[in-house]
């Protein structure tokens, strides 16, 4: 059981931090294009990134 | 486009005899290969022997990615990429005989490599002819291979470090066939040892090749 | 000058939210339904649960991810499916591909040990994938070089092609070098126990919702592509009216719409900004 | 393979785009050039010269509009239209390793030019006796030039594509390479030049383009009334 339990943890682990670190750097990039976007258009807010 | 093949070999050869880069550089780096192998399998030779074949093929494949970095190089000065796509050569024929070229110098390679492996760790060889044929056919593939990979990498900076990435787990197969054919040909084996990978260099002769007529132009275009 | 908006439309911000709260519970339910509800197996007793996870992620690694990249490329490389579209598919797919690789290769080796008695048996099927992942990192490796997105596109193209051409012929080179020179091998039997009721059902249910965890992923790593793409060019506008200025007849008021139209047609423009973009 | 053309028009470009990544070289060129003709492309540094060259040579694709080189479609028959046009470019193309000989044959050769011409294109060029012999690796820029020229007149392609031809030859060469221009074209070949120092070529143009910005920006003749073999004569 011990090495069910550790290739469950294991793998669910990897699978959770790379979706993690999907959303983190997906966050970080529609807030980059919003503020360039901010910085060519300021009449225009910027609708539905992400 | 084998007018082209021809030419093309003919120009990589020559300056291969000029320069003498595979004789002086590529070889030697895979005697050295072969002496650092012994090295590690200590001064036994059972080990050595046992493990001949395949020290053989590394010691191959990690001398013809250099081989394959010097038939790049060859076209990267003075604007010879340019020049290359300038000429009006077929660019199947280029791809040919790009690969021809390397295919002649890695077989002087092999003979080296191959006598040093029947001297250095006293392996004796039973059945040449699987020698003979796993020689010819991985070295083709090889080259195949390896000329289509380094027209890929030809634009790139930093190719001196992802060629070798790029190139070696492909080209896994070439080793995994010639050891086994190698092993075979050192034990006496019988031809049935060596049929499906004879089968399966071929394939792999084959794909390449096919591959590498086909994607060559293209694969130059882009720039 | 237009300002093009890289906008998702809200109904692929639900779909993507939706499958991936799916992924999550379907996950959830898989690690219940392996963990405590189903019984243990006869030959191999509590391990057989790990087939609730290891083949899932292993078909989304081998078959689904790389086929889908494989796939990908080939309609980039025809030149009328040409499109920065299917690059970034294929950039994406890879890239979920060789996470899910790594958890194949990790669940398999745990599987392994007490199978087998060691972490790497070279077991035919495991070294196959291994080569596949250092294929597949090549490419990863490949896109990392800094070039123009087109010219990046094409040599990641090329270079998948070469990569999959080579993934039949690594697999039959590793299964004869394992099979011809130590017989078959008597451990697949434990490998496939006999399966049924409940076991069937949740064995389902974890190729569900892992392949659900990977379109997910697949989705937001995509939109990741687009947003880098549409940052790295935002100075091809400026760059287009600053070439033009320079020129002493002013340029046609509509000229930068005709230089950039065709660019779109080859699937060469800024692919994010492209209004058939923004809905993706 | 490629029709067999014998064309009215040596280059004809119509709103031609051509991108190097996202930086356009061509902003929407308008250019013909008919078969026989000598044309100067004039225009400041990055003006896109050397695009405009590279894109008849089929080296840069289209990005947009149409163009035709020698009747053909660049992107379509690239290697029959590479066969058929000659570039000097800024590198010489050698290979270091060869010598001078070697490469005028492999070059030659692989155009699939008659090769009975190169012992003729190398003296012609001051290329003789033990320079034929020296690697490529130990010539000076005039005399790689001088290697790449003799490529070209052994060739004799039906459109010659020079950029910056002058560049790096002293007075002697440059008059030479005036006369190898004017007998190409006498013999019927076309010639485009791009040059930013005019008057080395001004005496062999029939006209020249003004390029700015990726686009054309003026267009004059500068012997108008005078017919190309007339010319030629007064030349040579």
């Amino acid at each position: 059981m011990r090495y069910v339990i550790s290739g469950y943890t294991v793998v669910l682990a990897i699978l959770f931090l790379y979706g993690v670190q999907l959303v983190w750097r997906r966050r970080r990039l529609n807030r980059l294009v919003a503020d360039v976007e901010g910085s060519r258009t300021p009449d225009r807010p910027q609708t539905g990134i992400g | 486009m084998w007018r082209d093949t021809l030419l093309m070999a003919g120009k990589d050869l020559r300056i291969e005899a000029r320069s003498r880069v595979a004789l002086s550089q590529v070889a030697p780096f895979g005697i050295v290969a072969l002496v650092l192998f012994a090295f590690a399998l200590g001064p036994d030779r059972a080990p050595m022997v046992k493990g001949a074949p395949g020290l053989f093929w590394v010691a191959m494949l990690f001398s013809s990615v250099l081989a394959i970095q010097r038939s790049v190089s060859v076209e990267s000065t003075d604007g010879a990429r340019d020049g290359l796509r300038l000429s009006g050569l077929d660019p199947a024929g280029q791809f040919l005989g790009k690969t021809l070229s390397v295919a002649a110098q890695l077989l002087v390679l092999e003979l080296v490599l191959g006598v040093g492996v029947v001297l250095l760790y006293g392996a004796s060889i039973q059945t040449f002819w699987l020698i003979a044929v796993s020689c010819l056919l991985g070295t083709i593939g090889l080259a195949a291979a390896g000329t289509l990979y380094g027209a890929l990498s030809a634009g790139l900076r930093i190719k001196e470090t992802l060629l070798p990435f790029l190139l070696l787990p492909v080209v896994a197969p070439v080793l995994l066939a010639g050891t086994r054919m190698w092993q075979a040909a050192l034990s006496g084996g019988t031809p049935a040892n060596g049929t499906p990978w004879f089968h399966l260099l071929i394939a792999f002769d084959a794909v390449y090749l096919a591959l590498g007529v086909v994607v060559y132009g293209p694969i130059q275009e882009t720039a | 000058m237009t300002t093009k908006t890289i906008v998702q439309s809200p109904r692929v911000i639900w779909t993507t939210r939706i499958i991936g709260l799916l992924a999550l519970v379907g996950t959830g339910l898989t690690v219940w339904l392996g963990l405590w509800v189903t019984p243990p197996d006869q030959t191999q007793g509590d391990l057989v649960r790990l087939v609730y996870i290891h083949p899932g992620v292993a078909w989304v690694a081998l078959y689904l991810a790389f086929g889908l990249a494989a796939g990908c490329s080939l309609l980039y490389l025809w030149p009328r499916t040409r499109s920065l579209f299917w690059d970034r598919l294929a950039a994406a797919s890879v890239e979920v591909g060789v996470v899910f690789n790594v958890c194949t290769l990790i669940s398999g080796s745990i599987w392994g040990k007490p199978t087998w008695g060691v972490w790497w048996a070279w077991d035919a099927r495991l070294t196959s994938t291994a080569v596949l992942l250092v294929l597949f990192l090549g490419y990863l490796a490949l896109r990392r070089v800094p070039a123009e997105p087109e010219v990046r596109a094409r040599r990641s193209a090329f270079a998948a092609l070469f990569a999959v051409v080579d993934v039949p012929i690594v697999h039959f080179s590793v299964v004869w070098w394992k099979t011809l020179h130590q017989g078959a091998t008597v451990l697949n039997a434990n490998l496939s126990p006999t399966i049924h009721g409940s076991m069937a059902w949740t064995l389902l249910l974890g190729f569900v919702a892992l392949t659900l965890a990977f379109v997910w992923m697949l989705l937001v790593r995509y939109r990741i592509g687009a947003l880098e793409d549409y940052l790295g060019s935002g100075e091809l506008d400026m760059a287009l009216l600053e070439r033009q200025s320079e020129g002493v007849v002013p340029p046609a008021p509509d000229l930068k719409a005709e230089a950039l139209a065709p660019v779109d047609d080859a699937g060469a423009a800024p692919g994010p900004r492209a209004p058939a973009e923004v809905t993706r | 393979m490629a029709p067999a053309s014998s064309p009215s028009s040596a280059l004809s470009l119509r709103d031609v785009v051509a991108l190097s990544g996202r930086f356009p070289l061509l902003a929407g060129v308008d250019l013909e050039v008919a078969v026989g003709e000598t044309v100067l492309i004039e225009g400041p540094n990055g003006a896109g010269k050397t695009s405009l060259l590279r894109v008849a040579a089929g080296l840069v694709p289209v990005a947009s509009g149409q163009a035709s080189v020698l009747g053909l479609d660049p992107a379509r028959y690239r290697t029959e239209v590479r066969r058929r046009v000659g570039m000097l470019a800024h590198a010489a193309h050698l290979y270091d390793d060869l010598n001078v000989r070697e490469n005028v044959r492999f070059a030659v050769k692989a155009s699939g030019a008659d090769t009975s011409r190169i012992g003729a294109a190398c003296e012609r060029l001051g290329l003789t006796g033990r320079l034929l012999r020296t690697g490529a690796a130990k010539l000076s820029a005039g005399q790689r030039r001088r290697v790449a020229l003799a490529v070209l007149v052994a060739r004799a392609p039906e459109l010659w594509l020079l950029d910056e031809p002058h560049a790096g030859l002293d007075a002697s060469a440059r008059s030479l390479l005036n006369e190898i221009i004017a007998e190409a074209t006498a013999a019927g070949a076309t010639a485009i030049v791009a040059s930013h120092e005019p008057e080395l070529v001004a005496s062999l143009a029939d006209r020249s383009v003004t390029l700015t910005g990726g686009r054309v920006t003026g267009e004059r003749t500068i012997l108008a009334s005078v017919d190309p073999p007339a010319r030629i004569v007064h030349v040579a």
